[in-house]
């Protein structure tokens, strides 16, 4: 006997949602809208709106997703941009080696959090523009690896067999690699890709090629997951249901696996997306990511780590340090939220 | 603390050091080139000096050296036919001298034939006795293809070509029995060396003092393998060596005081531990502890971030050494590009460029200084007034006056590709520079070269940078080793060194006429005047910076001292106070 | 055990031949031509075909595979630098020494600083996050859970260059973190490694602490866990029979997966303290476009990672009596 | 929210000679969706050597009950009020470490699935002895020995060795042997046995109901035996108490309640239970409507939304007033004895006895 | 409510006059691969999970099908349903061979068979209304009932005793006996001529199963649909079925119709599974005692099935013949027609207690002669 506990929690539990047999028809005609069922993601949500962690990270994490957005709207109104070398422009505020002469990494009134050493850009801006780029390549490589999971993970999972085997297999062996150091080594291929080594390499290219790469080794997590997922889902009964009922299987896939796999993609796409901006962030680190002048935050903290600003003011380095642990520890929220919305069972 | 701000202090005796060396260099006779080498005043022989570097010498074989870590180490362990003396003992004046050779050589004909008697008595480390054969195997080896990293000179003045076509007249060296014709190189006996060259070259005795053409054992020859293990002549030998790691050396026993009039043998050993970052060394002789106290490094300067500490601590600046090194920084114009065949245009760029960016990349002004030509303040000939552009007054630039010029033009916004050095330096003073050529009105392209075939790139003929900036030093006090390799329009070729593929007559010919000038306090004025002329009118670069280094030693160092010619703290006098 | 050994390493190999052929391909896409470096100031295109001989590049791709292969298994005495015993990967291009010599000589630094790191981040993370979920739902839980939330959304390029701001170069408490060989000077060795350690201890440990937390309340809710408290076994009898059990499974499959990749080249890590291990070596070999070390530093890098994983499956069978290695 | 009136809950005066006894019990976890309040006002008495058969649908806080008793909760969702005296010692306000001494030793459980309720880590053999060694003072060995030879007596072939093997290696019937061994090596004084047989193929569970009886024959401990299958309970227990929405609704001996029950909710259950005896052309007579939910429990008697007999009542006192369970024999239902007679006697018994 | 519940009268009744056979199995067998082996992976052994069975189930009529856990029930179901492909044996539907049809060969005869499923809680898309799990198989099958789908499912919500406004509900905010309802209406959205029930109620609660019991028997009879009714609930089958087989380890073992089968059983294995069955003896009828059988241990392993009978090891009359040789599905002598039996020793038909429990079990055994 299933005993209630493992049943979709919230159900018998909903009061006023299940349904009793013996309720007369004629009353609930009254209110037919009301009628309209609740579907899981709903209560998944009204769940989630309960919790105040989630939400309050929620806000931080919209908060810097709409930063990004608006970073040029922004730096616009505060009036300056994270182009102008003000080492060059305001020599004054600089020493001979570029290290702004006031103290706390020469924060002022009119550079709100400082100017960068070396070149002198504003920090404020920089940041704003920063959080943009690695945030918007995040997102992109987040969807890549959504998409290639779901392809290979479902299809692996959902055709089983020989076709299981061989994407299991490429799996492991992408699994298997030494990430990182692939990724460096596989940049500048890439961006040859794109573009003969003589020419520019436009910031989209190296943009593109960041995505490109991460979304290779990145997507192989959720593949494996979403396969497991859509295994198990294939034993779930109303997949057969469908199959007596002389479905094809795209249909299969499409009607019955599909929204059935939203919950993992969403939960792993909110621990995902905060890997691949610190994995940005590292290979922007390690100077195979994004370079000077486009503003990012990886760059930014391969700035920090010179020596200039190591020796000198290191009010540079908590910008985007501090910023980044915002983020990040927010978003780990959010998603430690949305799994619990979905799977309240899950104990913390 | 304020990073390496402030003007030092030493700032104006090191001009004033650098206007003392105009006075050009003698080649000395054979009783200059008479060892031993006079005493380093309270010299006493004994002890151990640990030695830190930042780079595992790549290079031990004479013939692959040409960076400036391993010919300052190679001080110690080899000898050329001649070599530098130090004429005072501030490092500051040199004269040439036979170092194997018994004199620094002997031309009859202005610089055609040249003539070198070796000295009796001289080994290699194995006992050895250095002969002829070995000098001729040492050129002829200079064609064999694994030798590919050092000097090119002397071979292309035995082939009498430019550029690399030089190994087309031995192409595999001595090593399949082949050998240069008695008309190019003769060694009638055991002692004698004739050099025979199809245009005079004054300068041999010089290039001859270079460490890539320190003398080679033809015996001991192990091709690839010698780099690693060579069979050495000066005073020291590799006891130990760990690459990437460390190295010992110690007395070469082999090696007769009395032949060298160059080096002295007064430690016991040195013990160098490679992997020694700027900061690691500066930091570890500033704490002078233990083994630190007798601590040196030859080539590491005090880093960026130490460096005003140092100089502005009395105590601690009297621990350090400094001058200039012999590079120039330099922004070349492509002429290759029909775009910059527009003098306004490259006047345009010269007004426009800021070259703060580039002192402020590598340290600031105590690391940099503002250039105005491109000969350095080591060379002979230097001018410290000589500022065309205004890069002294206006370093950050001139964009108004670009701009005019660029207008008059008719060439605002035009593209100009720049291509940068792909370092955190490179990124750094690349869009900083950038920036201000925007200002000018310029549509800059900054493209990244990967730093390590960052001169392969630049020096194709192909190229489609229209800016980029290379640093050259001279290989030897003489313009000479600047202006002709550099802007020699004749020298334009694949992977050459005229960069901004500059093809003027005019400087040509004057080359051609100042190379023949045997006198040389005479051509160095000459070749000040072809610096004017070619930074002024023919703007093919724009001088940004001189290249500074300031190096400190453990206070029990004795005989420290900034060689010019070294660029660094010359290894040969140390010893242990 | 032995049919599993066996048949893990079978596997392991085709991954490795694989991950071979696939970095060969990456390289020779490198918009980079390695011999071009090697050429140096004085290049003419005979030298550098001479050099694209000498270096076998001149061959096709196969080929030089293939002869990639043979040394690898059979070593070789065709190099000009000298004899090459196996497993001969060749002679690096830039250094011109033995990739494996290379290799060796980078790896006790790559092993003291993860070894070391691991032993750190092992006890902390695990003993905080043992007493976390011990102490369920107290302020000690909660500071823990805070806390390791917060620091393990750091990274080591934060983390590692305020540290060495703080304590190197602003305060000079400590040296600038450097290898130094334990045989020679273990007190240097020691403490030149001790940054290291730390930032890297914290960030894994905070990631440790919270795993173990949350797979010890999960294993809690077991119900055998139940079954034990019901036979009258004390609490902390079950917490750590039973439950640390369960919990060790998750545990050591990401110990595992994170020595693997770390053994394999703490990148950021050596490339933040500047210490000269496999991960620097990678990154060099990158730049400097070094086929043999780039295939040696890959290969290297994967057989640790496999090698890991190996063993974290070995050790399924040993922690839990169901899994069998077969 | 109605719960019920405090007369219904009113504590019946223990048992003086109730070897365990129950009073007043109320359990309710805090969750996500509000407070559950999974029993609610449950007294009952125990007397030693007795099996008393806890019958009631999903849900109907027979497994919460019984795991009340041993204190096997979470204390940070849970909240339990009442009392339970197991020979006199209560055993809601008892500290852990006493309980720890009564569990596996005087009180000891057998759970529904035997696969997930055995560790998998440790041998069969090891889970065995480890209460035997706690509680009884033995040694590694002698508990071992004591291991094989319970493994023997439930019936495992060649228990020596079969000691040795791990959980996974028994079958479904094995493992449920082997809880059942776990569960007596201390000679426990209570035995409760929450649905041993449900996971299990009938062949099986007729093999473990009769090797139950027998154990119990042998040890004379009490047995608590919660199922919902009332075939089972007629076949195992002596007593009955039937559950419903977190209280019980009848009790009495097997022969009293099966004989002549008194509750609607067990003339349903006895009405909608397919029979290898009855008529098998009459349709069966379900019990109308689903359980009701505990979050939120229908006002008076639990059970009035799905019974057909509210309106023999009269008036609205099955929605606003909660029956009272009497001790012993009795069952809490609004209707008079006379009624539940011959309700039952002239519906509800023709109907059970309908021959094909 | 299921009380009042009014169906549509059969549609073209006439066509299948009852009787006739609808589906025909005749040696169907299942065998799964099992994979090991060293050092590459194949195929070591097979789990026969069917081995060659023969049925028959008639136009209209409800067959059941007992027998213990793993013995092979479920994987009938899904063969006849074509969700496992057979490895050996013929299926056929109305004398046609549908053995190894594909999805579209199998299209035009899809809708005449559907499965009723155990678990109510996975047999319905958590992400579907009721309304597209209802109108699903419509949609694939490209029916277009009059009035429209909705219409239509709305009638069949009606049919299976619920609301048809909870059209735009979602599974989970059902109970189980409602989803199973659910389920009953999906099944018969295509009108089928054959359901497959694959242990319909064994997931419901007690109060509950009498409820779809009694929906699926009004479905069955007055629609006229034939039942393939799998269950291990004894008295449901006996309750639901008119003919009835035990299977035990992949292969029935008996046949008959439920009278034979639960009254004058001849396998000693159905009697053994019928005395297992706990009995509430209610309101003290007086019904002659039952036998007591106790087997020992639980069926063996399919993987590698006892030779000849597959019942020997548990079994108190097996002999040598019963190991060497298979015994025959035969209809034993004095057995109703249609009641075969598949036994080298078949028991008494009756169900009576005898002189003495057959108690196999050792620990059994042990227990009561202390008692004794
Ligand atoms: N830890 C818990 N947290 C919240 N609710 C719980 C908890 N444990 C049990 N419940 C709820 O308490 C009620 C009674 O549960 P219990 O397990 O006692 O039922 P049961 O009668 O044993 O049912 P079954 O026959 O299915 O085992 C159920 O509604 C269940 O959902
Ligand atoms: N896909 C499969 N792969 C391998 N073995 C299987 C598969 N499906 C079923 N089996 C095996 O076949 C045998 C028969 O299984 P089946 O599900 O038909 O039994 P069942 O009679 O329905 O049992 P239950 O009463 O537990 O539902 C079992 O031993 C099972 O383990
Ligand atoms: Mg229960
Ligand atoms: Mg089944």
């Amino acid at each position: 006997m299933t005993s209630p506990i493992d049943s979709p929690p919230g159900v018998e539990g909903g009061g006023a949602s299940v349904v009793v047999d013996g309720e007369e028809p004629k009353k609930a005609k009254a209110g037919d809208a009301e009628l309209v069922g609740r579907s899981p993601g709903q209560l998944m949500w009204i769940r989630f709106k309960r919790d105040r962690t989630g939400v309050i990270s929620a806000y931080v994490v919209i908060f810097f997703f709409l930063i990004g957005l608006l970073a040029p709207v922004i730096s616009w109104l505060y009036g300056k941009d994270p182009y102008t070398v003000y080492a060059d422009e305001r020599p004054e505020l600089f020493d001979s080696a570029g290290v702004p002469v006031q103290p706390n990494g020469g924060i002022s009134g009119e550079f709100w959090f400082g100017l960068e050493p070396g070149n002198g850009y504003d920090v404020f801006t920089k940041l704003l523009y920063g959080i943009r780029t690695s945030l918007g390549i995040s997102v992109a490589v987040t969807l890549a690896t959504v998409l290639t999971g779901i392809l290979l993970g479902v299809t692996a999972g959902y055709l089983g067999g020989r076709t299981d085997y061989w994407i299991s297999r490429v799996i492991d062996f992408l699994l298997a690699f030494p990430a990182q150091l692939f990724f460096i080594a596989s940049m500048p291929v890439v961006v040859s890709l794109f573009v003969s080594p003589r020419d520019e390499t436009p910031v989209y290219v190296r943009v593109v090629a960041l995505i490109l790469v991460m979304w290779f080794l990145g997507w192989m997590s959720l593949g494996r997951i979403l396969r497991g997922t859509t295994l198990a889902l294939r034993e779930r009964e109303f997949i057969e249901a469908a199959k007596v009922s002389g479905a094809p299987p795209w249909r299969i896939i499409r009607k019955e696996i599909l929204p059935n796999v939203v919950t993992p993609i969403l939960v792993q796409g909110t621990y995902m997306l905060p890997n691949f901006v610190t994995a940005e962030a590292g290979l922007s680190f390690l100077g195979v990511g994004i370079v000077e002048p486009t503003p990012d935050w990886g760059q930014m903290f391969s700035k920090a780590s010179t020596e200039l600003v190591m020796q000198n003011d290191i009010t540079y380095m908590f910008f985007p340090g501090i910023s980044m642990i915002i983020f990040i520890v927010a978003f780990n929220l959010l998603g430690d939220s949305v799994r619990d919305a979905f799977d309240p069972k899950t104990a913390r | 603390s304020e990073g390496g701000s402030k003007g030092s202090t030493n700032d104006k005796e090191q001009k004033e050091n650098a206007e003392r060396q105009q006075a050009s260099i003698k080649f000395g006779d054979a009783a200059a080139s008479k060892g031993p080498a006079a005493e380093v005043p309270g010299a006493k022989p004994g002890g151990t000096i640990s030695v830190l570097a930042r780079d595992s010498y790549a290079h031990l074989d004479p013939g692959q050296i040409y960076v400036q870590d391993e010919m300052a180490v190679s001080q110690l362990l080899h000898r050329g036919l001649t070599g530098y003396k130090a004429t005072s003992n501030d490092g500051k004046k040199h004269e040439v001298v036979g170092d194997l050779a018994t004199d620094s050589g002997t031309t009859t004909d202005g610089g055609k034939t040249w003539k070198y008697t070796l000295k009796d008595g001289i080994k290699f480390e194995d006992g050895s006795p250095i002969t002829s054969a070995d000098v001729r195997h040492t050129f002829e080896r200079q064609f064999a293809s694994f030798i590919n990293q050092g000097p090119p000179y002397i071979q292309q003045w035995l082939a009498d070509t430019p550029g690399a076509d030089y190994r087309k007249l031995l192409p595999d060296g001595p090593f399949k029995g082949k050998h240069l014709p008695d008309s190019i190189l003769q060694t009638p006996d055991e002692k004698t060396i004739v050099f025979k060259f199809k245009k005079p070259h004054p300068d041999l005795p010089y290039a001859l003092a270079m460490t890539g053409y320190a003398i080679v054992s033809q015996k001991g020859d192990t091709k690839e393998k010698y780099d690693k293990d060579p069979v050495v002549t000066g005073p020291y030998k590799i006891q130990e060596f760990k690459s990437g790691k460390s190295m010992v050396l110690v007395r070469n026993e082999n090696w007769d005081p009395d032949t060298d009039p160059l080096r002295h043998q007064y430690v016991d050993r040195f013990n160098i531990t490679f992997n020694q970052q700027y900061e690691d060394s500066t930091k570890a002789l500033l704490a002078d502890s233990g083994s630190d106290r007798t601590g040196v490094s030859f080539s590491n300067a005090v880093d960026a971030g130490n460096l005003s500490k140092v100089l502005n601590d009395p105590k601690l600046k009297s621990r350090t050494v400094g001058g200039y090194q012999p590079y120039v920084g330099q922004m070349n114009i492509n002429l290759a590009h029909p775009e910059m065949k527009d003098i306004k245009v490259r006047k345009a760029i010269a007004y426009a460029l800021p070259v703060t960016p580039f002192v402020r990349a590598y340290g600031g002004t105590d690391a940099m200084e503002v250039a105005g030509g491109i000969i350095s303040p080591t060379v002979s000939g230097y001018d410290p007034s000589f500022d065309p552009w205004g890069k002294k007054k206006k370093p950050a630039g001139d964009p108004a006056k670009a701009k005019k010029l660029l207008e008059e033009a008719g060439k605002t916004g035009m593209k100009l590709t720049f291509g940068y050095i792909n370092t955190p330096e490179g990124q750094q003073y690349s869009t900083a520079m950038a920036a201000g050529l925007e200002k000018a009105g310029f549509d800059v392209q900054r493209q990244e070269i990967p730093a390590e075939t960052y001169y392969d790139q630049v020096s194709k003929l192909d190229n489609n940078y229209d800016i980029f900036h290379t640093a050259w030093g001279a290989d030897w006090p003489s313009a000479s080793t600047v202006i002709p390799p550099l802007y020699d329009g004749r020298a334009i070729a694949e992977g050459a060194q005229n960069y901004s593929q500059v093809n003027d007559s005019k400087v040509n010919s004057e080359i051609d006429r100042i190379n023949k000038i045997t006198d040389p306090v005479k051509a160095a004025e000459e070749w000040n005047k072809l610096n004017e002329y070619l930074v002024k009118d023919v703007v093919n670069v724009v001088p940004t910076a001189y290249y500074k280094q300031t190096q400190i030693a453990g206070s029990k160092i004795g005989g420290l001292v900034y060689d010019d010619i070294i660029a660094g703290v010359d290894p040969r006098r140390l010893y242990v106070k | 055990m032995l049919r599993f050994l066996v048949r893990r390493s079978l596997g392991a190999v085709v991954i490795l031949f694989l991950l071979s052929i696939v970095t060969f391909l990456l390289f020779f896409g490198m918009p980079r031509d390695p011999a071009l470096l090697m050429c140096g100031k004085t290049c003419t295109p005979a030298n550098l075909e001479n050099l694209h001989r000498v270096l076998g590049l001149d061959k096709p791709i196969p080929e030089q595979y293939w002869i990639f292969l043979k040394n690898l298994v059979m070593g070789s005495d065709d190099f000009a630098q000298g004899p090459c015993p196996a497993p001969c990967f060749g002679y690096s291009y830039h250094s011109n020494e033995q990739v494996w010599g290379t290799l060796m000589d980078r790896l006790p630094t790559t092993l003291s600083l993860t070894l070391g790191g691991a032993v750190c981040f092992l006890i902390i993370g695990l003993g905080t996050g043992l007493i976390a979920a011990w102490k369920r739902g107290t302020l000690v839980d909660k500071t823990f859970t805070a806390g390791a939330m917060v620091i393990s959304s750091m990274q080591i390029y934060f983390l590692g260059p305020l540290a060495l701001a703080i304590l190197v170069y602003q305060t000079h408490v400590f040296d600038k973190p450097a290898y130094n060989e334990f045989t020679e000077n273990p007190a240097a060795w020691f403490g030149g490694l001790i940054i290291p350690w730390v930032v890297l201890s914290t960030i894994f440990a905070s990631q440790y602490t919270r795993m173990a937390r949350s797979s010890m309340i999960e294993q809690l809710q077991e119900e055998h866990v139940r079954t034990a408290r019901a036979k009258g076994m004390s609490r902390r009898y079950v917490f750590f029979r039973y439950a640390w059990r369960g919990s060790l499974i998750p545990i050591v499959t990401i110990f595992g997966i994170d020595l693997g990749s770390l053994l394999g080249g703490a990148i950021i890590t050596e490339y933040t303290f500047g210490l000269p291990g496999l991960g620097r070596l990678a990154v060099e070999s990158v730049f400097f476009s070094d086929l043999p070390l780039l295939l040696g530093v890959m290969l290297f890098s994967a057989t640790m990672i496999l090698l890991c994983n190996i063993v974290v499956d070995a050790a399924y069978a040993f922690i839990d009596p169901r899994v069998r290695l077969a | 929210m109605t719960t019920l009136t405090k007369e219904a809950g009113a504590p019946v005066p223990a048992d003086a000679d109730a070897f365990l006894s129950v009073r007043d019990l109320h359990v309710s976890f805090k969750t996500e969706d509000g407070i559950v309040r999974a029993v609610d006002g449950l007294s009952f008495d125990l007397e030693r050597g007795r099996t008393l058969g806890i019958v009631g649908e999903s849900g109907s806080g027979k497994s919460v009950t019984n795991l009340t008793i041993l204190g096997l909760h979470n204390p940070m969702f849970t909240t339990v009020e009442g009392e339970i005296l197991l020979e006199g010692q209560e055993l809601t306000t008892a500290r852990e470490s006493e309980l720890e001494k009564l569990r596996g030793n005087k009180v000891a459980m057998i759970f529904q699935d035997p696969l997930t309720a055995l560790s998998p880590y440790y041998t069969v053999g090891r889970q065995i002895a480890e209460p035997y060694m706690k509680h009884m003072g033995a040694s590694k060995k002698a508990a071992w020995e004591r291991a094989v030879e319970m493994l023997g007596k439930v019936g495992i072939p060649n228990p020596k060795q079969r000691a040795k093997d791990y959980p996974h290696q028994f079958s479904g019937g094995m493992r449920q042997r082997a809880m059942i061994a776990m569960a007596l090596v201390c000679d426990p004084d209570l035995l409760i046995a929450d649905e041993p047989t449900t996971a299990l193929d009938v062949t099986v569970q007729a093999q473990i109901l009769d090797l139950l009886k027998d154990l119990q024959q042998e040890f004379g401990s009490a047995i608590i035996f919660i199922t919902h299958d009332l075939g089972v309970i007629a076949d195992m227990a002596d007593d009955i108490m039937v559950m419903y929405a977190g209280g019980a609704v009848e009790r009495g001996t097997v022969n009293e309640v099966l004989r002549a029950p008194q509750h609607p909710y067990t003339w349903g259950l006895l009405n909608s239970m397919p029979r290898l005896d009855s008529d098998p052309n009459a349709p069966l007579a379900p019990i109308p409507g689903t359980p009701p939910s505990l979050l939120n429990p229908p006002s008076g008697c639990r059970f009035h939304p799905r019974c057909t007999f509210q309106d023999r009542v009269g008036g609205t006192r099955c929605v606003t007033e909660a029956p009272s369970l009497g001790p012993d024999r009795s069952s809490a239902c609004h209707l008079t004895a006379e009624q539940k007679r011959t309700i039952f006697l002239e519906e509800i018994k023709p109907r059970l006895h309908q021959r094909p | 409510m299921t009380e009042d519940l009014v169906l549509p009268a059969p549609r073209e009744a006439a066509a299948d006059a009852p009787g006739e056979p609808l589906l025909v199995v005749e040696g169907l067998v299942k065998h799964f691969p099992v994979k090991g082996g060293f050092p590459i992976r194949r195929t070591v052994g097979q789990v026969q999970a069917v081995d060659g069975i023969d049925l028959t189930v008639h136009v209209g009529e409800s067959f059941g099908l007992v027998g213990e856990s793993g013995c092979g029930k479920s994987t009938t179901g899904r063969l006849i349903t074509k969700l496992l492909e057979p490895t050996r044996g013929t299926i056929s539907y109305r004398g046609k061979d549908i053995t190894h049809a594909r999805r579209k060969q199998l299209a035009p005869i899809r809708s005449e068979i559907q499965m009723i499923f155990q678990d109510p809680y996975s047999s319905l898309n958590p992400r579907q209304t009721v309304g597209k799990i209802i109108s699903g198989p419509m949609e694939v099958n490209g029916i277009h009932p009059e009035g429209g789908r909705e219409k239509r499912v709305r009638e069949l919500l009606e049919i299976v005793g619920l609301n048809p406004e909870h059209y735009n509900r979602f599974p989970h905010e059902f109970s189980g006996g409602q989803r199973q309802r659910i389920g009953v209406a999906r099944a018969l959205a295509l009108e089928p001529k054959l359901i497959v029930a694959d242990e319909p109620v064994s997931a419901l609660d007690v109060s509950i199963q009498a409820q779809v019991v009694n929906l699926l028997q009004k479905v069955q009879r007055e629609l006229g649909i034939a039942f393939l009714f799998i269950a291990h609930d004894l008295a449901v089958v006996r309750h639901f079925s008119q003919r009835v087989a035990v299977m035990y380890l992949g292969k029935v073992i008996e046949v008959g119709d439920r009278d034979s089968i639960y009254t004058r059983p001849r396998h000693p294995y159905t009697h053994a599974l019928l005395s297992a069955v706990p009995e509430v003896n209610v309101a003290g009828e007086d019904v002659p005692q039952r036998e007591r059988i106790r087997l020992a241990g639980d069926v063996p392993s399919p993987i590698a099935p006892p030779s000849g009978c597959r019942f020997r090891t548990r079994c108190w009359k097996a002999q040598d013949k019963c190991a060497a040789e298979e015994p025959p599905l035969v209809r034993l002598a004095g057995n109703h027609e249609g009641h075969l039996t598949a036994c080298h020793f078949p028991e008494e038909p009756t169900i009576e207690a005898r002189d003495k429990d057959i108690v196999l079990d050792p620990a059994l055994v042990a227990l009561e002669e202390t008692d004794d």
